[in-house]
């Protein structure tokens, strides 16, 4: 009896150590899918912020009103799954000591989950999710005060660049392909807003979906040919970019492809091979180690996780600066009260220098009538990548001077 | 020996006890257990709890593997999310959820129904697709895959917060949980677990298949639509993704985690469900879970190790499986990444290590621990009489009934008849067609040829309720018996007038009363045999017919089973009997046909029958001469 | 040759077959008449394996076979004949006479070859199934399934078979047919066990008998003294 | 020819190609139903670790058909263990067990290889030419060829086997009187667990033709599942070659239909047309009527 008291004492002791120990800690939450098809970005953003934290607390953490306290990390595996995102957040929302928290790939999970952390006032930085819903809905139920911060370039800037490029190099008549989740479709919706909006010079003569998971896209890419199309404008995650990639070949349709930052991803340039070569897609990071910018990220990224590649840089990178720029958040609002957070990091007086830029003042006080008061990035801060022979460099290396990065904004 | 207390409960009262303790325990535990997050668990699992009590009911009660559920889910979600886009109130918003997902069940129910099996499992699996298929594509009303919001409306002038939104998923539960209850514990759902253990007999017996399957089907179908108007006012937000092969998976896991056929096997299972993956994300938690788990699945593994034998596979396995998962929650380099790993490795330790679920581990468990005093039956009431009037027509008349199984000829030309009240024997060899001849009667088989006659009505060849609504009852030679039923139960489901009383009457009948509450599956072959002509006698058959009532009883049980048909025929009902026990059939029947290769090769008295040499040949076996002349005898006869 | 002490057994509920003892010596021709439903299968099935005994043992040349799997006691040369002839019905007749050698025939090897010479007993002994070699065995008659079931049981070259019931669902000629061959098998020397209902015929082609009556045995003897005997006629048509 | 007629051609070309595939991994299905009424839900997972193990064995710098070799090993061994962890009990406790401990074993095996071998989708690497051929218009890729090409030629093997093996017959002959084998000596236990060792063989095998086209990753698995799943039951768990059948039609059906209605209803049709089926033909398209007996 006596025994088996004690086990309970020590079974709740440990339970509550980490209560115990939260005092000198800052908790940060990260959650995005590290399982499931979405996982690629998932975990390199989660690697991207663990690294941050890493060489955060090494040295010595965050100095907090004078303190200096270690950055603690909490995972959370959503699975892309849009409940289990809801409970997650829940779930973070309700454990009272947690800062901030970063992530979200699918839209549907920030678009289900958010309102808990709105609820609470919980300061989360979305990346790398760019589908347009996760801001908007915020503009649109007209919320006042929003501590929800996003850092990627979103939709509505990749679909203008898109379509700028589209144009760029003469075409007139483009089939939009996309994949039917929230972020193909909403892509989509972006696209056709896009042609619209840059005077509809450009025709979109076929307008196909395909499913997660499909590999024979020949049916699309008819009806793409016939109709006459002179590039594919496109928005997918990589194994399904790969196949259109590769059923392109296979019907010897030979037009470029242009789309969202997800053509980056190492599983589609590694899947489609030869056929990938020539993409085109905005990005907010390259990962090329002559960017003097990037390099030390690069270089401490592969070291860490012993890879000579990351599977999704972008998403890596993101993850990163959100990261530095939330530790700097933190240190300027002296605090750990996630609503202080918000304040400052509406009103970062420090520039951050990350492996995409140096941010200066990203994000400003929220307006519900205008959803870039809380995106970072801006059509100017992100250029056009290419794919290359497994490798993802500039377009135009001209453009090389926006990621070496004069300040921003 | 403990002088522990004696719980003088009965068990009904006792379960019902705990049951609403277990609910006002729920009720009260947001106030102990506090914070949003503790809110959304419980409130899921509350949802989850109303629809996989739906899903048991085809699951477990109707022993299908239904993997619609999770889509029939999605279309109640759906439902209600478009009715309250449309402006409806909240209980039109939650019976627009339900009727949604109620229609496309019964449609998917007529041609699903007929199935059993791999087959069932498919055609459900289809459905499920094609209904997430079309909430992806039908964009004009779902909005794709951009996933549709809701705000949820007052509940009529009370606007819900998160803890008033979780009570009323309670009262939900419980409402669906008691009216599970009723309706599968009621004639109806005896019915469909009858149905489970033996179509052959529920259909012989006019039970009736498909109209139960099709209601325990819908039923679960509307539970599931229920449970999606919660989740759909619970989240405010759904995309159809959400509904495919992966929750579908989750809740197949959680029906059998729990326990089948039990609705506290259910929400045990929408526990463990809704709780477990998430909560194995808090590290401390996740240790001591798989540990606690390791130290109980390695049990079993020592109780055989102490008695000196090598633990079987069932023993082992489950220990097997937790020092993994032990293992990797210990030493892998990010324990996050192998949660779905862990969480396999535990379902495998607990379906290998408790097959009946947890809930039946606990009640197994609970009983052996404390005695409850079973609820009082009623005294019994009725007996043996002929059910309706007397009809003129010829209880049964066979004309030249043939039917050959591949080369042989099992039934070959057979033409019967049973007069009123007559009692008729039908003896002959193993394999000489008598069984054979009893399925075409009860229209288990379709006749190659010739007909059947059934109290002057001609049943649909081949159908086994045509036959039964004719008015043919029967026993079955290879017993058919409702395994998860008890006796009183068999009788209840088969019975078309009277309640509890006249049930325990007809066991009374048969020298059963005493074992009203035994399972079927624990009781002996000879109360099974017994318990067999009970049930047919139950449906107030106008001809009965009992096939080999006597194979592999005792001497006593003999001697009650003469006493016992020599009363049926006191009661003016009409026997077909199939006996090999010679003295039996001396002793009870008018007459007696004696079958050999399919054919009627004597027909008379008893005392008759025993002095045809063809009869004495063909029972003793062909004496090298008497073979020869029997042949041509033979065909003389037919 | 086979020895039964004092075995139980049966499927769910009762025992089937209720504490019998027996023995078979070498070369004979055992019977077990007794009605339907008094345990016979019961019983076979018990010797041969494919039911495990609640108590008891059965030992054979002497050494214990209580509880060996089928298979087991099969390659040690005990077959059984069973009830109800159990062909394979969508393999050919000469693959079902294949699977009777199936422990000494090659797995991947010739094994039509090794086998050729007992194929061709079989057919000389039963002419009709060389006529239907390349017939699916399930759509033979019921006569040629019996003698199918024969077959392939000698094919596994036995020291001993038990016949399970060979007479059911079969007409007179047939059974007669069926019994010649039992006969034959007896005199060239196969130790035989039949479990018989029709009592007049199993007696009249075994040397000793036991009447079985619900799992017991009633009565014990030589054969011919049974068949002389009132009480086993009574006990076959009351 | 018109160019719409083409395209038609062009979307049932591939689709019967696809379909191939799901004949491929069906064939495992019915081999393991055959053998002890389980159907095996993990059969999937079987193929995606089939592959895997062949993508890791190229890795290490073997040719192309020594990776097919070893994978068939592996699978060989992952039918065994499954057979062996997963089956036997539940059919020895003769309830709905085994549809879970098969769904079980997969998600472990899932969550094996995104451990092992990453969460990325990866292509096979393969010796065929990348370009593809051009019959009358219609292109065919080689990786595409290989799968008919390999369907055929293993479901031949194995039939050949079947029969013309003495432990073909013997397997055959358990599958049809598990007792009544054992009586001729042949192990039941031993038969089973072999017809799941073929199958995992076939399954793995599925894996190394079916990865150079769709590539391989964890994701794979449940789709393929379902596919192969609907083209057994439909043409019927002991249909033979008539899984080759009922696998093109619903390639073609798919690819027509999605070509036609729309990619996102590619599915529709081919799903109704098998509920119609099965409510038409419980015992499947292709397979043998069953007999109650009592």
């Amino acid at each position: 009896m006596k025994a088996s008291r004690s086990i309970l004492a020590v079974l709740l002791a440990t339970s509550f150590s980490s209560v115990a120990l939260a005092a000198d800690v800052v908790k940060i939450a990260i959650t995005g899918p590290f399982s499931g098809g979405s996982a690629p970005m998932g975990v390199s953003m989660r690697d991207g912020v663990k690294l941050a934290v890493f060489q955060i607390n090494q040295r010595g953490g965050i100095v907090v009103g004078g303190k200096k306290m270690k950055v603690e990390l909490v995972e959370r595996d959503d699975e892309g799954k849009n409940d289990r995102g809801a409970l997650i957040a829940q779930e973070i929302s309700s454990m009272g000591d947690i800062s901030a928290v970063i992530g979200t790939v699918n839209t549907g999970v920030a678009v289900m989950g958010d309102k808990y952390y709105v609820e609470k006032g919980i300061v989360k930085i979305i990346t790398p999710a760019a589908g347009s819903a996760s801001m908007t809905q915020w503009s649109k139920a007209g919320v006042k005060d929003l501590p929800i911060f996003r850092f990627a370039s979103h939709d509505g800037i990749q679909a203008q660049m898109v379509v700028e490029k589209a144009l760029r190099l003469g075409f007139t008549k483009v089939a939009i392909l996309h994949d039917a989740t929230n972020y193909g479709v909403s892509g989509r919706d972006d696209l056709i807003a896009q042609i619209n909006k840059q005077g509809n010079k450009l025709k979109a003569v076929a307008v196909e979906k395909f499913a997660i998971g499909d590999k024979d896209m020949t049916g699309q890419l008819i009806k793409a040919k016939a109709a006459g199309a002179q590039a594919i404008l496109i928005w997918g995650i990589g194994p399904e970019l790969a196949a259109v990639a590769s059923g392109k070949d296979k019907l010897g349709f030979k037009v470029p492809m242009i789309g969202g930052w997800t053509l980056s991803m190492s599983n589609f340039i590694d899947t489609a091979g030869a056929s990938g070569n020539g993409a085109l897609m905005p990005q907010t990071f390259i990962e090329d180690e002559s960017i003097a910018r990037a390099k030390p990220f690069i270089q401490a990224y592969h070291k860490a996780y012993n890879v000579s590649r990351i599977p999704s840089p972008v998403s890596a990178a993101q993850g990163y600066d959100a990261a530095l720029l939330l530790a700097e958040a933190i240190h300027e609002a002296g605090s750990t009260s996630p609503a202080k957070i918000k304040v400052s990091l509406e009103n970062l007086k420090v520039t951050v220098k990350g492996a995409i830029s140096d941010w200066k003042k990203p994000w400003t006080k929220w307006n519900p009538l205008n959803v870039e008061t809380h995106e970072a990035f801006r059509r100017a801060t992100t250029v056009m990548g290419k794919v290359q022979n497994g490798h993802v460099i500039l377009a135009n290396p001209s453009e090389k001077f926006v990621l070496e990065g004069a300040t921003t904004n | 020996m403990s002088a522990g207390v004696t719980i003088a409960l009965r068990e009904n009262t006792a379960e019902r006890l705990v049951r609403l303790a277990l609910f006002l325990g729920l009720a009260i535990l947001p106030a102990l257990w506090q914070g949003q997050y503790a809110l959304g668990l419980l409130t899921l699992m509350a949802v989850y709890g109303v629809l996989l009590i739906g899903l048991d009911a085809t699951v477990g009660y109707l022993g299908q593997v239904n993997l619609a559920q999770a889509a029939l889910f999605g279309l109640g979600a759906y439902g209600t999310a478009l009715a309250v886009q449309a402006g409806a109130s909240f209980p039109i918003a939650m019976l627009a959820g339900i009727v949604a997902a109620l229609l496309p069940g019964a449609a998917l129910a007529l041609p699903a129904l007929r199935l059993e099996g791999p087959q069932f499992a498919l055609s459900t699996l289809s459905f499920a697709t094609l209904s997430v298929i079309f909430l992806n594509e039908s964009e004009s009303i779902t909005h794709g895959a951009l996933g549709i919001s809701i705000i949820r409306p007052s509940l009529f002038t009370v606007t819900l917060d998160a803890r008033g939104f979780y009570w009323l998923c309670l009262v939900v539960l419980f409402l669906a949980w008691w009216a599970s209850e009723i309706l599968l514990k009621s004639r109806f759902g005896l019915s469909i677990e009858a149905l489970r253990d033996s179509p052959t007999a529920t259909d012989a017996l006019g039970i009736g298949t498909l109209r139960h399957k099709a209601l325990a089907f819908a039923w679960g179908s509307a539970l599931a639509g229920l449970a999606g108007a919660l989740h759909a006012l619970n989240f405010g937000y759904l995309q159809p993704a959400a509904f495919g092969y992966d929750l579908m998976v989750m809740l197949l896991l959680g029906v059998v985690f729990g326990g089948r056929r039990s609705q506290w096997g259910a929400f045990a299972g929408a526990a463990v469900v809704a709780m477990l993956p998430n909560l194995l994300s808090n590290r401390t938690l996740f240790l001591s879970l798989v540990t606690c788990g390791f130290i109980l699945t390695l049990l079993p593994a020592i109780r055989a190790l102490i008695s000196r034998r090598l633990p079987s596979f069932r023993d082992a396995a489950p220990a097997g499986a937790m020092s993994l998962a032990l293992a990797l929650a210990l030493l892998a380099h990010n324990v996050e990444d192998w949660r779905k790993g862990i969480f396999a490795l535990f379902l495998f330790a607990a379906v290998v290590g408790l097959p009946d679920g947890l809930a039946g581990a606990v009640a197994a468990a609970l009983h052996r621990l404390l005695r409850f005093t079973p609820d009082p039956l009623p005294q019994a009431a009725g007996g043996i009489t002929m059910s309706e009037a007397i009809s003129r027509a010829l209880p049964l008349r066979t004309v030249q009934l043939s039917k050959s199984f591949g080369g042989v000829r099992a039934v070959d030309n057979v033409s019967l008849e049973i007069g009123q009240g007559e009692t008729l024997g039908l003896i002959g060899p193993n394999g000489s067609g008598k069984t054979t001849f009893v399925n075409l009667v009860s229209g288990l088989y379709a006749p190659d040829g010739g007909s059947v006659e059934i109290a002057g009505n001609r049943p649909l060849p081949g159908k086994l309720m045509s036959a039964f609504s004719a008015g043919a009852a029967r026993t079955f030679q290879n017993l058919q018996p409702f395994s998860g039923l008890t006796a009183l139960e068999s009788i209840l489901v088969c019975q078309r007038t009277g309640g509890k009383r006249e049930a325990m009457g007809w066991l009374r009948a048969v020298g059963l009363e005493a074992n009203a509450r035994d399972r079927c599956s624990d009781m002996s072959y000879g109360d099974l045999r017994f318990l067999e002509i009970a049930r047919a006698l139950a449906t107030g058959p106008r001809v009965l017919m009992l096939d080999e009532p006597a194979a592999g009883m005792s001497k006593q049980d003999i001697v009650r089973l003469v006493d016992l048909i020599a009363s049926i025929k006191r009661a003016g009902i009409p026997i077909l009997l199939i006996e090999h026990h010679q003295d039996v059939v001396a002793e009870l029947c008018d007459r007696v046909a004696v079958m050999d290769g399919g054919r009627v090769i004597a027909l008379g008295t008893s005392a008759e029958i025993r002095r045809d040499p063809k009869v004495i040949e063909a029972y003793l076996g062909a004496d090298d001469e008497e073979t020869d002349g029997s042949t041509e005898r033979e065909a003389q006869i037919c | 040759m086979l020895k039964v002490e004092n075995l139980r057994a049966g499927y769910s509920g009762d025992d089937a077959v209720r504490g019998i003892s027996m023995e078979v010596t070498e070369g004979s021709c055992v019977a077990l008449v007794g009605a339907n439903g008094a345990g016979k299968s019961t019983l076979a099935k018990a010797l041969c394996g494919l039911l495990t005994p609640r108590a008891g043992r059965v030992f054979f040349d002497g050494k214990e076979i209580t509880g060996l799997p089928a298979s087991e006691v099969a390659r040690r040369g005990l077959s059984l004949c069973p009830e109800g002839r159990r062909v394979f019905g969508p393999l050919t007749v000469e693959e079902n006479l294949l699977l009777g050698a199936y422990p000494r025939l090659p797995s991947f090897g010739p094994f039509r070859r090794a086998a050729s010479g007992d194929l061709q007993q079989i057919y000389r002994m039963f002419p009709r199934l060389d006529e239907r070699r390349a017939q699916q065995a399930g759509s033979l008659s019921g006569g040629e399934q019996q003698m199918l079931a024969i077959g392939r049981a000698l094919m596994a070259r036995p020291r001993f078979m038990v016949l399970d019931e060979p007479s059911m669902g079969l007409a007179p000629l047939v059974v007669k047919e069926v019994f010649e061959a039992i006969r034959a098998l007896h005199s060239s020397g196969m130790t035989i066990l039949l479990s018989e209902q029709f009592a007049k015929i199993a007696l009249a082609v075994s040397d000793r008998a036991y009447i079985i009556e619900r799992g017991s045995v009633v009565l014990e003897g030589a054969s011919a003294g049974l068949a002389e005997n009132p009480a086993v006629m009574a006990a076959y048509l009351g | 020819m018109d160019a719409k007629y083409l395209a038609l051609a062009q979307m049932a070309v591939g689709g019967g190609l696809m379909g191939m595939a799901y004949a491929l991994v069906a064939y495992g299905f019915q081999l393991t139903y055959a053998a002890g009424k389980a159907v095996n839900f993990g059969q999937g997972e079987l193929v995606m670790l089939g592959a895997f193990a062949g993508i890791s064995l190229s890795g290490i710098g073997l040719p192309y058909w020594a990776t097919v070799l070893g994978a068939m090993v592996a699978g060989a061994a992952l039918g065994w263990c499954i057979e062996r962890v997963a089956v036997r009990l539940a059919l020895q406790q003769r309830n709905e067990g085994w549809i879970l401990l098969t769904i079980i074993v997969g998600l472990f095996s899932l969550s094996l290889v995104e451990n092992i071998w990453g969460r990325d989708d990866r292509p096979y690497p393969t010796p065929w030419p990348a370009e593809a051929l051009d019959f009358f218009g219609i292109s065919v890729t080689w990786p595409e060829l290989a799968i008919a090409a390999g369907a055929l030629g293993i479901m031949t093997l194995v039939e050949l086997a079947k029969r013309y093996t003495m432990v073909g017959i013997a397997v055959q002959a358990v599958s049809a009187d598990p007792d009544a084998a054992e009586l001729c000596g042949i192990r039941s236990r031993s038969a089973i667990s072999l017809s799941w060792m073929v199958s995992g063989v076939a399954a793995a095998f599925a894996g190394t033709v079916i990865g150079p086209v769709t590539t391989v990753g964890p994701t794979m698995a449940a789709a393929l599942t379902l596919k192969a799943f609907s083209v057994a039951v439909v043409a019927g768990l002991d249909s033979g070659f008539g899984l080759v059948l009922a696998g093109i039609a619903l390639g073609v059906a798919e690819n027509l239909s999605g070509y036609v209605l729309g990619s996102g209803w590619r599915e529709a049709p081919g799903l109704i047309l098998l509920i119609l089926a099965l409510s038409l033909r419980p015992q499947g398209v292709f397979g043998k009527k069953i007999i109650r007996k009592v």
